[in-house]
């Protein structure tokens, strides 16, 4: 690539960062005006029960979310969350069935995710195979398990007070018990992205894997436990997403991959890797999760709502793009890094 | 100050640029710059790092679009609307650095858009390749047209963007550093075809940081400086000293400071490394206080060598030390803990993640040093990476600048910035200052004598022999993938190192 | 249902009845807000099942509405439960996409004040008011295995096209199926394979291929689904096995004219779901007006579909499937 | 897409060693597609010795119908990756082409076939325009734009077909016998166009300036800039075509199944993106042909209607479906690094 392109499509780039780091801003303006909006205009939205409700619906989809940001900063990406989801209930069902405590069955399908994961991370960091075509190919492969593991059974008999914790809010707060650990988490992941070593080395494999080889960063390795790390968090989704519903079955989550990848993107980061941030990926995953309730709320169809995260996902692209033209001429081009 | 060339002084230039401004957000790469390029001649273009002389090129190239004035074609304001509108008006250029697809054949390359047609517009794949050989043949390049482009050296690289340029049978050729990757034998046979073309008509515009080339090809020879330009003589009007004078505005001490040091003992043990292929049986070792220099022509390994020293290549045989400890194959952290340092011969693909900033970049080496407990300080990361910066005199925004908005030189810099920030005890460095004005080449030298006083081990490899000669204590020299000589600098000529660089023993002289 | 249980049933809260008493002679409220979560909008046989309910609660002059997600999981619909509790809607009239899933969302709605009636899929009965089931199970298996053994002739090789593998109703009916073949009149039939066409036209229609491929004697085959006996119909009436090869099931005289038209099937058999959804409707509207709460032997008005009592379990039978045939089949449309 | 991404992404795929000689080199490109092919006809030779029936002539035609309409988005989609772009849209407008071709044919049952075809591959084309605009002019990547219009599609079909449905019952007769019945040579009129498309196209791509372009584009945008290519228009283009093409597959679905409704077409995006990288094209452009791509489609289809065959418990088919695609992808991959080696072995004496 020759330096004039290259630091045209750089100097493009830059100013593109410099507008999509301010764009988790953008996103969290728009999850104001949609919230008061909601709280303005639609009954019934002004209520703890809200809370509740909307957050239940985050948790699994933030969980599967940050983890994948990771992902993708490194340039890859993992399409089988879902089915982790699905193949992890699968097997805590099944567990739970042939008499394990369910605190055992719990741990063993965390590892579970990890394993699943490191799977994805063997074909694609360790015989270099593209992200896309594997985890398409796990995609099917896992939740095809899940409907081995389960058949056509659900299992629905979890104890009382595990599906009831899975659901129990804090106090009247409405806000549910389960957003805690998974706000430590996305702090964990946070920190890590951001302000750790090793989140400069993702940003470095992402943007440019030879020059990360070329310092030492070992890039197959570091990919690998992004995709470890992707299982997990997946399979901590399925195993909430089995005691929330109260119900072990292999098609739960199915076709979720769709709307996490979605979420992602919504959240500014590059499907290219090397750009992005977590705190916009978690206004995002808010952001989906309000509209979906204040639109069904005002009794609208799930085409409204495909039809505004169509468009969002378009815009979340295209106006850091207008913005950067316009602003080209006028502002010198000093950059931030790809962090905030 | 400025004086026309000699004779054709009534025709008009083929080319010109006439007071041409070109700014990038802050930074004002071209102020009022005017260039006449005639028929038939050979015109040189010098300055340093972040002159503007790619810039330049740019405009004329139709690649970027100046801010303010004209570029004429015999003597007609044209509007060069985008590089095809470039290349139909007749001008090719060869770009500071490569620009081919490296998924596509070579001949490919060369014939992009302009593929040969038969009966219904169809590709005529033959007579492609046959035109691409011929290319070669003229160029006295031995490369397989239908080989993909992709795993060609930067040396091949640059050799198929000169192809390309050379099958426009242009009127304008335009050359950003082209030798920078090239060595002798190939640099001769480069200027013997543009010589050709000049006495054919065309107008040549040689952008290098070598003097000795520009002098040896060009009739007339622009200086640049901060974008403005500042002289235009006749070669045979000006001294290389006045050059260099003009360029970087102040006198330039002499270019190899090397400091005889006495070298320690021992550090990089290499032992018969091999790699199928690429390289064969190769040992050497290099002392603490010592400057070694790989020579040899491009394509010689040398890369590939200092690559599987470093980790970064798999080697199939032999072993590599360090302080008598052998280094696990394959594992630059590894190396980078024992104390090893690699600057890599492409700086774009190897050195930089060219969207990041240069602090990001200047510490990519050092992640956990600026760390405490696993948690990185911004603060610390900044004023690690203005030190180290300063130090090397980086031209730039700031650090937060993104590397790819630096000159080629500057960027080169901050490469070295990141590696020196390791403190290493044995110091790689692989072509150093390819496409470095003389000023910060003189600059590169002092560091890397100064490191070498300092104890460190230098093992430089280079295609530029009085670089080699004036810098190194011991010039080792490959052929092919084998080491075929060991030469003391101080007893040594250039004469003796390309005999031995292109495979001849003592005897034949 | 598919529920698998584990030895001691701790299951989700015990039923609360939220109607309180029964007052048999009270008048159904106008003005009620009666809400249809079918397993899936813009899925034709709820579309036309729905329409029943909305004519019903025009009827009753009520507050009709039909909301759901637009791809058939429990998951989804929870959501829209918690949305109609939100709402505070006097009934939910749901067909459940998963039988324990959505309980949880459910009792918080009763304990809101709404009535839950389920149709056509049941939920765990200790979530709901009252089903509305649109025939017995084993009516429904009973018929089917009735019309194959006619069509083949007593005797040979069938295969079943189910819907998803873990369709609550469809397992259900076929297990009765297989015990209505244990019955000495059917002893000649051989029920070779169950697949499944997870209720997706495509996938039933390679379904299909792959039975006839496999079994070169399969003499017929049974689609307890809309979606599977079309398509298997459309791949029949399509191939040379047309007319060689039985089939029936289940399936909606609109999807089924062509090919009972064209002899590729000559009868097959279905409930008429626009009285489903009326009947469920009016099961609701009672319920919300207190006029039962869902015990055994109660009964009330359905419009122009009579009375009904509510039997053992919460359960209200809609009646016997209808057979449709070359003679009837154009008196029904949908 | 087109001016975002540079070199690192292919290095991070390709490992950085010289990839060497020429008649390797070509070798690599033509085993890619056949280890693909090797896959396709172990599958056809075991299935067959278990049961021969599978290649009885009803069963081949079936099997060519199943593979007709994923090879044709195939062949789209190729180009599209070859640009270093890809368009999930594929699935909603196939699903949206259908049901409006439906339409029309209930509105008019006497349209004759070719209208229906050009009106579904216009609006297809108008539709793949639409994401060809916003990827070259906005310059932004293809990927989220057309994980956009995915849903925004598929929002349109729902709204658009609100809970009716088309039955075979209301279509033409003769429509629907075009999308079953065999032509020339018993093979079905839908693999004919199938075929034709892919020749088409991949001859186009071959040995056309405009088709090299879009190798060169997806091969290193920014040089493709330098050397003067119009990549905005070349990519464009590209989706407008591929568009249409999903239009067409849209018609020819509409024609075998006859049954339409909005939920045609859910989730094929991932099985022709699926299809594509199996046949060998590289995801991140620049290599690939749409005969590897075509191959890929089929053994997909080959699979699904391979499994029922042979016996495969349902609740494991899936998981086969899924260990084949691994199974394929990482064959491919072992077959090129081997030749990679020899070549190296072969430079050794050459250089
Ligand atoms: N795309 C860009 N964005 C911002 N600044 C740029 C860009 N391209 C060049 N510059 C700046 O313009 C000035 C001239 O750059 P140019 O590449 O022309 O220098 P040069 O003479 O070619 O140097 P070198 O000899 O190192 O190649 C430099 O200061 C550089 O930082
Ligand atoms: N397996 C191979 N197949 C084809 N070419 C190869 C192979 N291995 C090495 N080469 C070529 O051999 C040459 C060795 O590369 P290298 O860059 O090390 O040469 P060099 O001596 O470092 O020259 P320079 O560093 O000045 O470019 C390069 O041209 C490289 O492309
Ligand atoms: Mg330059
Ligand atoms: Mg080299």
């Amino acid at each position: 690539m020759p330096s004039d392109a290259g630091s045209i499509a750089a100097a493009r780039r830059s100013v593109l960062r410099s507008v999509a780091g301010s764009w988790d801003f953008v996103l969290l303006v728009i999850l104001a005006a949609v919230l008061f909006g909601a709280i303005g205009w639609i009954d019934n939205f002004a209520e703890t029960i809200t809370v509740t409700f909307l957050l239940l619906d985050v948790i699994p989809i933030a969980l599967m979310a940050t983890a994948l940001t990771l992902v993708i900063v490194t340039g890859e990406i993992d399409l089988s969350v879902a089915s982790i989801l699905g193949l992890t209930s699968a097997v805590l069902g099944q567990l739970w069935l042939s008499g394990f405590p369910l605190e055992i069955a719990i741990a063993l399908c965390v590892l579970l995710g990890a394993v699943l994961g490191a799977v994805n991370g063997l074909f694609v960091a360790g015989l270099g195979l593209p992200s896309l075509a594997v985890t398409i190919g796990t995609l099917a492969l896992y939740r095809g398990l899940a409907y081995v593991v389960l058949g056509d059974r659900a299992v629905a008999d979890f104890p009382f007070e595990w599906t009831t914790r899975a659901i129990s809010t804090i106090g009247d707060t409405g806000i549910p018990v389960a957003v805690l650990p998974v706000i430590g988490l996305a702090l964990l992941f946070g920190v890590t992205l951001h302000a750790t070593p090793i989140g400069r080395a993702l940003y470095a494999i992402g943007n440019n894997a030879d020059t990360a080889r070329f310092s030492g960063i070992s890039v197959s390795w570091t990919k690998f436990w992004t995709f470890v790390a992707s299982g997990v968090m997946s399979s901590l989704a399925g195993i909430f997403w089995t005691f929330r519903y109260a119900s072990a079955r292999a098609d739960n989550g199915l076709g979720l991959e769709l709307a996490v990848v979605a979420a992602v993107l919504l959240g500014g980061v590059s499907i290219f890797g090397g750009r992005g941030n977590l705190i916009g990926v978690l206004a995002a995953v808010v952001l989906l999760a309000t509209l979906q309730r204040t639109l069904q709320l005002a009794s609208a169809t799930d085409e409204v709502l495909n039809l505004v995260i169509g468009s969002l996902l378009i815009l979340s692209v295209v106006v850091p793009n207008v913005v950067q033209m316009l602003r080209q001429r006028i502002r010198p081009t000093v950059l931030e890094g790809p962090t905030p | 100050m400025a004086t026309r060339a000699a004779g054709d002084s009534n025709t008009t230039p083929i080319l010109a640029l006439h007071d041409v401004h070109k700014a990038f957000g802050a930074i004002r790469a071209l102020r009022g710059v005017d260039l006449e390029l005639f028929a038939g001649e050979a015109h040189g273009l010098v300055g340093e790092n972040g002159a503007g002389k790619s810039t330049l090129v740019k405009s004329l190239a139709g690649a970027d679009r100046p801010d303010e004035g004209v570029v004429l074609l015999d003597g007609e304001p044209v509007e060069l609307a985008g590089p095809a509108a470039a290349r139909d008006a007749g001008i090719a250029v060869i770009y500071q650095e490569p620009t081919l697809f490296p998924d596509l054949s070579v001949a490919e390359n060369i014939f992009m858009g302009r593929q040969p047609l038969k009966r219904l517009r169809r590709i005529d794949t033959r007579e492609m390749h046959r035109r691409c050989a011929a290319l070669f043949a003229r160029l006295g390049v031995s490369l397989d047209p239908q080989r993909p482009a992709r795993g060609l050296s930067i040396a091949d690289q640059q050799l198929v963007e000169i192809a390309k340029a050379l099958s426009f049978d242009a009127r304008v050729l335009i050359m950003d550093e082209p030798t920078a990757a090239l060595s002798g034998a190939e640099v001769d046979r480069l200027f013997t075809v543009v010589r050709g073309l000049c006495e054919s008509g065309a107008a040549v515009l040689f952008v290098s940081h070598r003097l000795d080339e520009v002098f040896a090809l060009c009739q007339r020879i622009t200086v640049l400086r901060d974008g403005a330009w500042v002289s235009t003589d006749a070669t045979s009007d000006v001294s290389p000293d006045d050059l260099i004078r003009r360029m970087v505005g102040r006198e330039v001490s002499t270019l190899y400071p090397k400091q005889p040091t006495q070298p320690g003992d021992p550090v990089l043990d290499v032992r018969g490394l091999s790699r199928t292929g690429v390289f064969d049986d190769v040992s050497f070792s290099v002392r603490r206080g010592e400057i070694v220099a790989l020579a040899g022509l491009v394509g010689a390994g040398r890369s590939e060598v200092v690559r599987a020293v470093f980790g970064v290549d798999r080697y199939d045989a032999g072993s590599v030390l360090v302080d008598g400890k052998r280094l696990p194959p394959g594992r630059p952290a590894a190396a980078m803990r024992a104390g090893l340092a690699l600057v890599p011969e492409d700086r774009r693909q190897q050195g930089l993640v060219m969207e990041l900033s240069v602090e990001r970049n200047t510490n990519l080496t050092r992640r956990w040093d600026l760390s405490r407990l696993g948690l990185l300080n911004r603060r610390r990361e900044r004023s690690s990476a203005q030190e180290w910066t300063s130090r090397l005199r980086v031209k730039s925004a700031g650090v937060t600048a993104a590397v790819s908005t630096l000159s080629g030189g500057n960027q080169q810099k901050v490469v070295l910035a990141k590696w020196l920030a390791t403190r290493p005890q044995v110091l790689i460095v692989d072509e150093p200052t390819r496409g470095i004005d003389v000023g910060t080449k003189a600059e590169v030298h002092r560091l890397l004598s100064e490191l070498a006083g300092e104890g460190v081990a230098v093992l430089m490899v280079s295609s530029e022999l009085p670089e080699v000669l004036g810098m190194a204590d011991r010039v080792l020299v490959m052929h092919e993938g084998r080491l075929t000589r060991e030469l003391d600098a101080d007893a040594t000529d250039d004469e003796a190192v390309m005999y031995a660089a292109t495979g001849h023993s003592e005897g034949d002289r | 249902g598919g529920g698998t249980t584990r030895g001691d049933d701790e299951g989700p809260g015990d039923t609360q009845d939220s109607v309180g008493e029964a007052d048999p002679n009270a008048e159904i409220q106008e003005g009620l807000h009666i809400s249809f979560l079918p397993k899936q909008i813009n899925n034709p046989y709820f579309t036309v099942a729905d329409g029943g309910g909305e004519q019903a609660v025009g009827e009753l002059a009520g507050e009709y509405e039909e909301v759901g997600p637009s791809e058939a999981s429990a998951s989804s619909q929870v959501s829209y439960i918690n949305t109609l509790t939100q709402q505070g809607v006097d009934a939910i009239v749901t067909s459940a996409n998963d039988p324990n899933a959505i309980c949880g969302a459910l009792d918080q709605a009763r304990s809101a004040g709404a009535v839950v009636v389920t149709y056509d899929s049941d939920t765990d009965p200790a979530c709901r008011d009252l089903f509305v089931n649109q025939a017995t199970a084993e009516g429904i298996a009973k018929i089917q295995i009735e019309l194959i053994s006619e069509q083949i002739g007593g005797s040979g090789q069938i295969a079943i096209l189910s819907a998803t593998p873990n369709a609550t109703n469809q397992n259900a009916w076929i297990d009765l199926m297989k015990q209505e073949l244990e019955k000495p009149e059917y002893a000649d039939i051989e029920l070779v394979e169950v697949a499944y066409g997870n209720d997706d036209d495509e996938d039933s229609f390679q379904e299909t291929q792959g039975l006839l491929s496999s079994y070169p004697d399969l003499a017929g085959i049974i689609s307890p689904t809309t979606v599977g006996i079309a398509a298997a119909a459309r791949y029949l009436s399509g191939s040379d096995y047309k007319g060689k090869v039985a089939l029936t099931g289940l399936g909606t005289p609109n999807q089924m004219r062509e090919f009972v038209k064209d002899g590729t099937v000559e009868s097959f058999a279905l409930w008429d779901p626009e009285a489903l959804g009326y009947l469920a409707a009016y099961a609701a509207a009672a319920l919300a007006s207190g006029q039962i709460n869902g015990e055994a032997g109660q009964t009330f008005e359905a419009g122009d579909l009579g009375e009904y009592t509510i039997g053992d379990g919460g359960v209200v039978v809609l009646g016997p499937p209808t057979v449709f045939d070359r003679d009837n089949i154009d008196d029904f449309d949908f | 897409m087109s001016a975002t991404r540079t070199e690192p992404r292919e290095s991070a795929m390709e490992p950085p060693e010289p990839t060497g000689k020429t008649r390797a080199a070509r070798h690599v490109t033509v085993v890619r597609e056949l280890g693909v092919v090797a896959v396709l006809v172990l599958l056809v030779a075991v299935t067959f010795a278990t049961n021969s029936r599978f290649l009885s002539e009803q069963s081949v035609r079936d099997l060519l119908l199943g593979a007709a309409i994923l090879v044709v988005l195939a062949a789209g989609q190729t180009l599209v990756i070859i640009t270093r772009n890809v368009d999930l849209s594929v699935g909603s407008l196939v699903g949206l082409i259908a049901f409006g071709t439906g339409k029309l044919l209930v509105e008019y049952p006497g349209a004759p076939l070719v209208v229906a075809i050009s009106v579904g591959m216009l609006a297809g084309a108008a539709f793949g325009a639409l994401n060809g605009a916003l990827v070259a002019l906005a310059k932004v990547p293809a990927l989220v734009i057309t994980l956009g219009t995915l849903y925004i599609y598929r929002s349109i079909d729902h709204l658009w077909a609100s809970g009716q449905q088309i039955n075979a019952a209301d279509m033409p007769p003769g429509f629907l016998d075009f999308g079953r019945s065999a032509g020339v040579l018993g093979i079905p009129w839908l693999a004919w166009i199938a075929l034709v498309v892919v020749i088409i196209a991949s001859f186009a791509l071959h040995s056309f300036r405009s088709g090299r372009e879009l190798y060169a584009i997806g091969s290193d945008p920014d040089a493709a800039r330098l050397s003067g290519i119009p990549i905005g228009r070349r990519v464009f283009a590209v989706f407008a075509i591929n568009g249409a093409l999903a239009g067409l597959a849209g018609v020819l679905y509409a024609a075998r199944y006859g049954t339409l409704d909005a939920t045609v077409g859910t989730g094929l995006e991932l099985e022709v993106v699926a299809a594509v990288v199996i046949g060998g094209v590289a995801i991140f452009g620049g290599s690939g042909t749409v005969y590897g791509a075509a191959v890929g489609a089929i053994l997909l289809t080959t699979i699904d209607s391979a499994l029922p065959v042979l016996h495969v418990d349902p609740f494991w088919q899936l998981a086969f479906v899924g260990l084949l695609i691994l199974a394929a992808i990482g064959l491919d991959r072992l077959l090129s690094v081997r030749l990679t080696k020899r070549m190296k072995g072969r430079s050794a004496h050459a250089v």
